[in-house]
């Protein structure tokens, strides 16, 4: 797409996080003023262990931009182990979403409570790479 | 592992025996009506006759593994099929659909296989038994075997508790995999001997073909070749019916948040605009590729059963394979391995995260 | 009658609600108008306090007397009658808390006066503000910092206050990671005497010299020189041998605590006797007590410490002051709630709240409210309240006058506030579950700018109104709480949780794998403050042995726990025995082991322990080399203690014997540095090294980075200090209880980041830690922990009923196709497979067994993370509250 | 290589017992002192910590034979600042009455005119309360130097630069030829007594 028109896209984001460390992560941004850029929006799962593939596929068959999800570092979650199975979950949907070229517009991290200013960071480096892909080709789209 | 050498002749008596040693309680054949093969359960030994032939009949009608989907009774049933059919079994054993006890897993060698369909229409050329030459051959006459088969590597039996592999002309080597297997080999009052069944630069020759012939696909790697490719989708799910691995009482997507109808239906409207009917072609394929990502067997069933001729082997065990291949798992390969979505490293799949 | 606690920073918080949530009246007197004493002051914690600040103003038994000072006491323990600024305040016993006061007298050398040299708190204030603006701040010329230096023990062990103030270690790291974590590029130098941190600290002073690259200078800086608009330190360059310079421009000193300068006065009110440093007079065994019967003393009061270890003080000095009083007032939460019933007409009310300008400066709130108004189903949008007691109040009226059926609060996090939120809702008698927050002011307000804010604003609204359609009433069961707690370790934790526990009347198990009771501390002579350790141990064994309230089982362990907070199922399983027991609480005081470091041996090789005990014999050596800090394993909190107390007992009996202590960091915290002072005066001799000293052929050999040099020493003993380990069966029982470990160490609830406000608490609620089996520690903190975690206990025990958990997995046994994924995901064991019976009906004549039906069941155990539900296929397993459904909704809002 | 078995334990005692050096052993190695010392700029080998660190381990000889021992200028900076009160100036001190009696016993040599010339002053004020600066000048150049020749070309020497600034201030000169003495010299005399005993 051409340079212009990449300026005006404001991409979608929709991120999923868990309550104990990204979500407390983001609070911490927020406490400490990290600014950063409007266009992710959070919902907050107990554990990363809650992401069912299908809500990633969901929100990009909807026309998300950019899908994320973080959670605790393996090996700290709040659930001793949430994390590790959710780990190999998401590595199967990125394998499948590889295949079409999706994969670009799904990112995970390990964001722990203590990161706040990571957070903050993430979240501007994830709005420029997806705003760098482009919208998503299903947004509009009539399915 | 431990076989014992057998002729095409020695089948019939060697599955009898089975019964009537009480190896099994029932079994699960080939079974011959007219020109074409499908399966039966047979309790009655006498009624077996018909089957031998049958055994390595190059025809694909469903997969074995379905129909005994939720066998939880303790009476054992033998099943004797193809790799993949054992494949799904063994899967089916790891998601508790089966028990591991009240089975016999018979695996026979596979040459591909043709449609139910190709197989009837073409019996008189096809035959009881085809090997590679025999396929190349028909191949030139435009009868083709089925394209799930053509990319698959596991045709030659290694799989299950007892396997029967062909030999050149009439020979046969029987042998049991697993104890169990070897426990009714015993009964069945075979010496049995050493033997050495790896086929290993057989099974490196079929791969590689299988590989070419994967790679000859046209790949399905964008979301609009995606989109043209299933435009033809009904969502009827007979893709998932006639799936091995597909072991949900009630699919997702027969419920309403996966299938809505009504309110809910004219809910997303609202939220988009629009929205296509028959909803979800995309999602309901994508989930439903996830969910048997790590259990797929390539058998290519979802395929045979579409109506509106799509070639899911281009979209279902392609996929899967990759997905497989993360967690460096071959699904049906052996009952004690866990599925990888129970298990984990704690520190694996960095490459698979970004 | 109730409770009086004096001064309302955390410590007093703590123990505020410690008391009035089980039961018991408070008076919260605080001489501010505010509450959060010094703690309101530091960047991060306030934060962290206000929700706590939140509920004690809402608090039905807490009365808050702000702006109030204590005048007079009089009576006696059970008894007390206390003029609080002219109100006259009944109580059965007092707790002081009056916090501590910072040094004030810097040198002049340090340019203080020069606005780049400021103080710790002064610097939390510019953290603060540059939270705001986004960049740290020179104040003399507003450029932004690009070097600064950190000098510690500014007003701590020196003349002037002899003692170290053990907090400024921890604190100067902490504000270090913040400015790292935050200005990555900002270069930062720590000059220092000795690194006094321990367990979590330790490691985050490792990860600041590691991974932030943060330079930890080894020299006390003296002065600090104005220079050509940069500030010169001098610092004495070890390695090199030279003095080096390096230029800040901005100089952070960590001044030192000072007793609070109210504390004289408490003292002469209440007559209760203050040390030679002017703090509360306690005794290592004895550390919450006073010398006034009914009067107890926590946190700063009583020595300067951190606010961890303040907390648990806090807690602790809470049961203290419980145990002499009577409960009068009814417990939160237990009284009969009744929910109205929700039909299908959704009638949802939206509050947003201006959170005091910090939502409302950002967001422009008329228009979100005009926004949200459009949406279907909402019937109210409030954006008028600024406080949470405005919105409190807004959401109750709304329920009651309004009937409205679902609410979606708008304002703070949902992870400080939820609890707080869902007990108003509760109260006005909707199910607290048919609540949504909105993060407006962590995860907008404060993370873009103004017409953004609107926008995302209006946006994260949608998304909540959306799922709020979806909330279901989760029905609230109760289960009695068994009066009963089970206290694993029969060491001086583990007794005095349970006789703590005990006193306030709650029946105890005590269970010890060994054969005897006392733990770690038999392996001492003689505690730093002359007392036998074996008299001490006597006196708590003989006082648990005489509890009717407490069983203990000696060789023994427990297994097979099941159940949660209030009402837990073990087995007790040792010599003869196999009991099941039930449980409301459990205490884990494991303690830790000593382990003898590797490298050294030879039969003059003894570890600081044998030594102790040596010491009460005769001692025939010469020259004695003691080493520090070597060995595989954590330094005990009190390594650096016992070494020289046993140094100063060796010179005592001997004072012609030749000392040297091998040393890397000396940790004498808090008063024991007068420890310390004393060694060195009475002849020992400390050489401090980088590299672990050798020993070999009877000679000690040591590069002194004091002297740049090869020291050897001939000694003819050499005791070793020990690092300490995890007992063996943490491991074990972190599985079975679900809490995780660090280094093998048991893990509180952390709630914020590298700040501990629940320092006995645990992820699995009703199981508590303390002593060693946290962090290796002295006697005093094992016995001020010890009773923290009973306290925690208490407050549970003190609950007649306990709610299940709301947000639990559930399955649909219709769908349920009895695969067993989820038995396998579930991270603690809380589903099983049943199978039953599948009969069918054949030909309508013979009904036959068709096969066994697999079904997943949850049970108790369920900790609520999703994992079961997100990998069923088919739906048949979902958690409640996060269902797919209401999942989607947000989903489909978000786009 | 330092071998303390080779040392002297009672060392630091030694230095406790004479005035001044009573606080030798609160000392915990800050480096406090070293860092604010003015002469360190000047002679960068002065460490007072080290030395410091020399006494407590018994490094007799090394500490008493070190020149850098008497570069101290006592301006009391150290003294000010120690946090440990160890009054390192004072302390300076007493090791260095330590070190002139070893010297004057003939057991160590000391590598400094610094000696010579606190002695040469010192007798100026035990003989007339003040300073003389000619009878320091006749005292010290001729001991420094080993004749009294040689002294009194060094001390030319070092007078022909600032000589004349001395003069003017009529340090030197016809003036100052005589010494000036103080009244009560009783005084005096009481106070070097006392210094003798400790």
């Amino acid at each position: 797409m051409g340079e212009e028109a990449k300026e005006e896209f404001e991409p979608k984001i929709v991120g999923f996080t868990c309550n104990w460390c990204t979500y407390a992560a983001a609070d911490l941004a927020g406490t400490s003023r990290k600014k950063y850029p409007p266009n992710s929006r959070i919902i907050r799962l107990m554990c990363s262990a809650r992401l069912d593939p299908m809500f990633v596929l969901k929100a990009l068959l909807n026309g998300a931009d950019g899908v994320f999800f973080s959670g605790c570092h393996p090996g700290e979650c709040h659930y001793i182990k949430g994390n590790f199975y959710a780990r190999r979950r998401i590595a199967a949907i990125r394998t499948i979403l590889k295949q079409f070229g999706l994969d670009d517009r799904f990112k995970s991290y390990w964001i722990s409570a203590s990161e706040g200013e990571k957070f903050a960071n993430t979240m501007k480096s994830l709005t420029e790479e997806v705003r760098e892909l482009g919208p998503n080709p299903m947004r509009g789209k009539i399915i | 592992m431990k076989g014992a050498e057998l002729k095409h002749g020695d089948l019939e008596g060697l599955l009898k025996g089975l019964l009537e040693k009480g190896v099994v309680d029932c079994l699960i054949l080939p079974h011959r009506t007219g020109k074409s093969v499908s399966y039966m359960l047979v309790k009655d030994a006498d009624k077996i006759e018909s089957s031998a032939s049958a055994l390595f009949a190059p025809s694909f009608s469903v997969n074995a593994a379905n129909l005994v989907k939720g066998w939880t009774i303790k009476e054992k049933v033998g099943i004797v099929a193809k790799s993949c059919e054992i494949r799904a079994a063994v899967e089916l054993i790891k998601l508790k659909q089966l028990d591991n006890e009240s089975v016999l897993l018979i695996t026979t060698d596979c040459s591909g296989a043709y449609t139910n369909q190709v197989y009837t229409e073409h019996y008189a050329e096809i035959g009881d038994l085809v090997d590679s030459a025999k396929i190349k051959e028909l191949e030139g006459k435009g009868i083709t075997i089925r394209e799930s088969c053509s990319i698959c590597e596991n045709r030659l039996a290694d799989v299950g508790d007892i396997i029967i592999a062909r030999g050149a002309g009439d020979d046969l080597v029987v042998a049991g995999l697993t104890e169990k297997g070897e426990g009714a080999l015993t009964a069945l009052e075979l010496s049995l001997e050493d033997k050495d069944l790896e086929r290993a630069a057989e099974k490196e020759k079929i791969a590689a073909e299988a590989k070419a012939k994967l790679a000859s696909l046209p790949e399905l790697n964008s979301l609009d070749a995606l989109e043209e490719f299933l435009q033809d989708c009904i969502v009827c799910k007979n893709c998932r019916d006639m799936c091995p691995v597909c072991y949900c009482k009630e699919c997702f997507f027969d419920q309403p948040l996966g299938d809505p109808i009504g309110g809910d239906l004219l809910n997303l409207a609202e939220l988009r605009g629009a929205i296509g009917l028959p909803t979800g072609q995309l999602f309901y394929h994508l989930t439903r590729v996830y969910h048997v990502s790590t259990t797929c067997v390539g058998c290519g069933a979802c395929e045979d059963a579409c109506p509106k001729d799509i070639p899911l082997t281009r979209f279902y065990p392609v996929i899967t394979q990759k997905v497989q291949e993360i967690f460096k798992y071959e699904p049906g390969k052996d009952v004690d391995e866990p599925l990888p979505f129970t298990a984990y490293e704690e520190e694996e799949l960095e490459e698979c995260l970004r | 009658m109730g409770i009086a606690i004096i001064g309302g920073g955390v410590a007093g918080i703590t123990a505020a609600l410690d008391l009035a949530n089980s039961g018991y009246k408070v008076y919260l007197v605080e001489k501010n108008a505010e509450l959060g004493g010094k703690m309101a002051e530091l960047a991060e914690c306030k934060v962290g306090l206000s929700p706590r600040v939140v509920e004690i103003e809402n608090h039905p038994n807490i009365d808050l007397m702000l702006s109030s000072e204590l005048e007079s006491l009089s009576g006696s323990a059970g008894n007390f009658t206390l003029k609080v600024s002219g109100t006259t305040v009944e109580a059965e016993s007092v707790i002081l808390a009056p916090g501590y006061d910072v040094f004030d007298n810097i040198a002049k050398s340090y340019g203080f006066g020069s606005p780049d040299v400021v103080t710790s708190l002064d610097f939390e204030g510019m953290l603060r503000a540059s939270t705001m603006s986004g960049e740290l701040l020179r104040p003399s010329d507003n450029k932004p910092v690009k070097k600064i230096g950190f000098i510690k023990c500014v007003g701590s062990r020196c003349q002037e206050n002899e003692i170290c103030s053990t907090a400024c270690c921890a604190y100067t790291a902490k504000e270090v990671w913040v400015v790292k974590e935050r200005y990555p590029d900002i270069d930062v130098s720590v000059f220092y005497m000795d690194i006094r941190v321990f367990g979590k600290d330790e490691e985050l002073v490792a990860e600041l010299k590691d991974k932030y690259g943060v330079k930890y200078i080894r020299s006390r800086v003296p002065e600090v020189i104005p220079e050509r608009g940069s500030l010169k330190v001098k610092y004495e360059d070890l390695k090199k041998g030279v003095i080096a310079n390096l230029d800040f421009d901005l100089i952070v000193l960590a001044v030192g605590l000072l007793p609070s300068k109210t504390l004289g006065r408490l003292s002469e009110i209440t007559g209760v006797k203050t040390d030679k440093y002017g703090y509360v007079e306690t005794s290592i065994t004895s550390p919450l007590e006073t010398n006034m019967p009914g009067v107890f003393a926590c946190g700063t009061a009583t020595a300067p410490m951190k606010v961890r270890e303040s907390v648990a003080q806090a807690s602790g000095a809470a049961l203290k002051a419980a145990i002499l009083s009577q409960r009068t007032e009814p417990i939160p939460g237990q009284e009969e709630r009744k929910y109205i019933e929700v039909g299908d007409e959704q009638k949802i009310g939206v509050f947003i709240c201006g959170c005091e300008g910090e939502v409302a400066d950002s967001v422009d709130i008329p228009a979100v409210v005009e926004q949200v108004k459009q949406l279907r189903d909402v019937v109210l949008v409030n954006g008028d309240t600024n406080t949470t007691k405005e919105v409190l109040e807004a959401i109750e009226g709304g329920i009651v006058d309004q009937g409205l059926n679902k609410i979606v609060f708008a304002g703070y996090t949902p992870r400080e506030y939820e609890n707080i939120f869902k007990d108003a809702v509760a109260k006005a008698g909707l199910n607290p579950y048919l609540l949504e927050f909105v993060n407006l002011r962590e995860q907008c307000a404060w993370v873009h700018d103004k017409a953004e804010a609107t926008v995302v604003a209006a946006g994260m609204l949608r998304m909540a109104v959306g799922r709020a359609r979806y909330l279901e009433a989760i029905p609230i069961e109760q289960y009695p709480v068994i009066p009963k707690a089970l206290v694993i370790g029969g060491g001086v934790s583990g007794m005095n949780a349970a006789l703590g526990i005990a006193d306030a009347g709650y029946d105890i198990c005590l269970v010890e794998k060994g054969p005897e009771l006392g733990g770690g501390l038999r392996e001492t002579g003689e505690l730093q403050s002359g007392e036998k350790a074996s008299d001490v141990l006597k006196e708590l064994a003989d006082k648990v042995a005489s509890n009717k309230r407490i069983t203990v089982y000696k060789n023994a362990k427990e297994e097979n726990v099941s159940g949660r907070a209030g009402s837990f199922k073990a087995n007790i399983v040792g010599d003869g025995v196999n009991e099941e027991i039930e449980f409301g609480a459990c205490v884990i005081a494991t303690g830790a082991k000593d382990v003898v470091p590797e490298g050294y041996s030879g039969k003059e090789v003894i570890t600081q322990a044998e030594f102790g005990k040596m010491l009460g014999g005769t001692v025939s050596a010469n020259t004695i080399a003691m080493i520090q800090d070597v060995g595989e394993g954590v330094a005990a909190k009190y390594s650096s203690i016992e070494l020289v107390a046993n140094a100063l007992k060796a010179k005592e009996k001997n004072p012609n014997l030749n000392i040297f202590v091998l040393y890397q960091d000396i940790k004498t915290y808090g008063k024991w540095e007068a420890l310390y002072k004393e060694a060195r005066e009475k002849g020992v001799i400390f050489l401090r090294y980088e590299n672990a000293p050798k020993y070999e052929g009877g000679i000690v050999t040591v590069f002194d980075v004091i002297l740049n040099d090869d020291v050897q020493i001939k000694p003819d003993l050499v005791v070793l200090s020990t690092p300490t380990v995890p007992a063996e069966d943490n491991e074990r029982l972190s599985k079975m209880f679900k809490i995780p470990l660090r280094n093998g160490f048991f893990m509180e609830a952390q709630e914020r980041p590298k700040m501990v406000l629940t320092p006995v608490d645990t992820v699995n609620e009703g199981v508590f830690i303390c002593g060693s089996a946290v962090y290796p520690a002295m006697i005093d903190e094992c016995m001020a922990m010890s009773t923290a975690a009973a306290s925690r206990a208490c407050v549970l025990l003190a609950k007649n009923f306990m709610e299940t958990p709301a947000v639990s997995s559930v399955v649909d046994e219709q769908i349920c196709v009895g695969c067993g994924v989820c038995v396998d995901v579930c991270p603690v064991e809380a589903i099983e497979l049943t199978e039953e019976l599948i009969p069918v009906v054949t030909f309508g004549v013979a009904t036959v067994i068709s096969g066994m039906k697999k079904v997943a069941k949850v049970g108790d155990g369920c900790i609520g993370c999703g994992s079961c539900a997100s990998y069923c296929p088919s739906g048949a397993m979902s958690l409640k509250h996060f269902r797919d459904r209401q999942l989607y909704a947000q989903l489909d809002y978000a786009l | 290589m330092i071998k303390t078995w080779e040392l002297d334990p009672n060392f630091k005692e030694e230095i406790m017992k004479e005035r001044g050096g009573e606080h030798l052993t609160a000392c915990f190695q800050c480096s406090t002192c070293t860092i604010g010392c003015p002469i360190t700029e000047y002679v960068p080998s002065y460490n007072p910590r080290k030395i410091i660190q020399m006494s407590l381990l018994g490094m007799r000889k090394e500490v008493l034979s070190n020149p850098d021992l008497w570069v101290c200028l006592i301006c009391q900076t150290c003294t000010a600042r120690c946090p440990q009160d160890v009054r390192i100036s004072d302390l300076l001190s007493a090791i260095r009455r330590i070190a002139d009696k070893e010297a004057e016993a003939g057991n160590i040599k000391i590598d400094s005119s610094r000696p010579i010339f606190d002695k040469a002053f010192q007798h100026q004020l035990e003989k007339y309360g003040r300073l003389y600066d000619i009878g320091l000048a006749k005292e010290y150049y001729p001991k420094r130097e080993g004749s009294f020749f040689k002294g009194m070309m060094a001390m030319m020497n070092d007078y022909k630069d600032f000589g004349m600034r001395m003069f003017k201030k009529g340090k030197m000169g016809p003036k100052a030829m005589f010494p000036e003495k103080v009244k009560d010299r009783a005084v005096m005399k009481k106070i070097f007594e006392e210094m003798g005993e400790k």
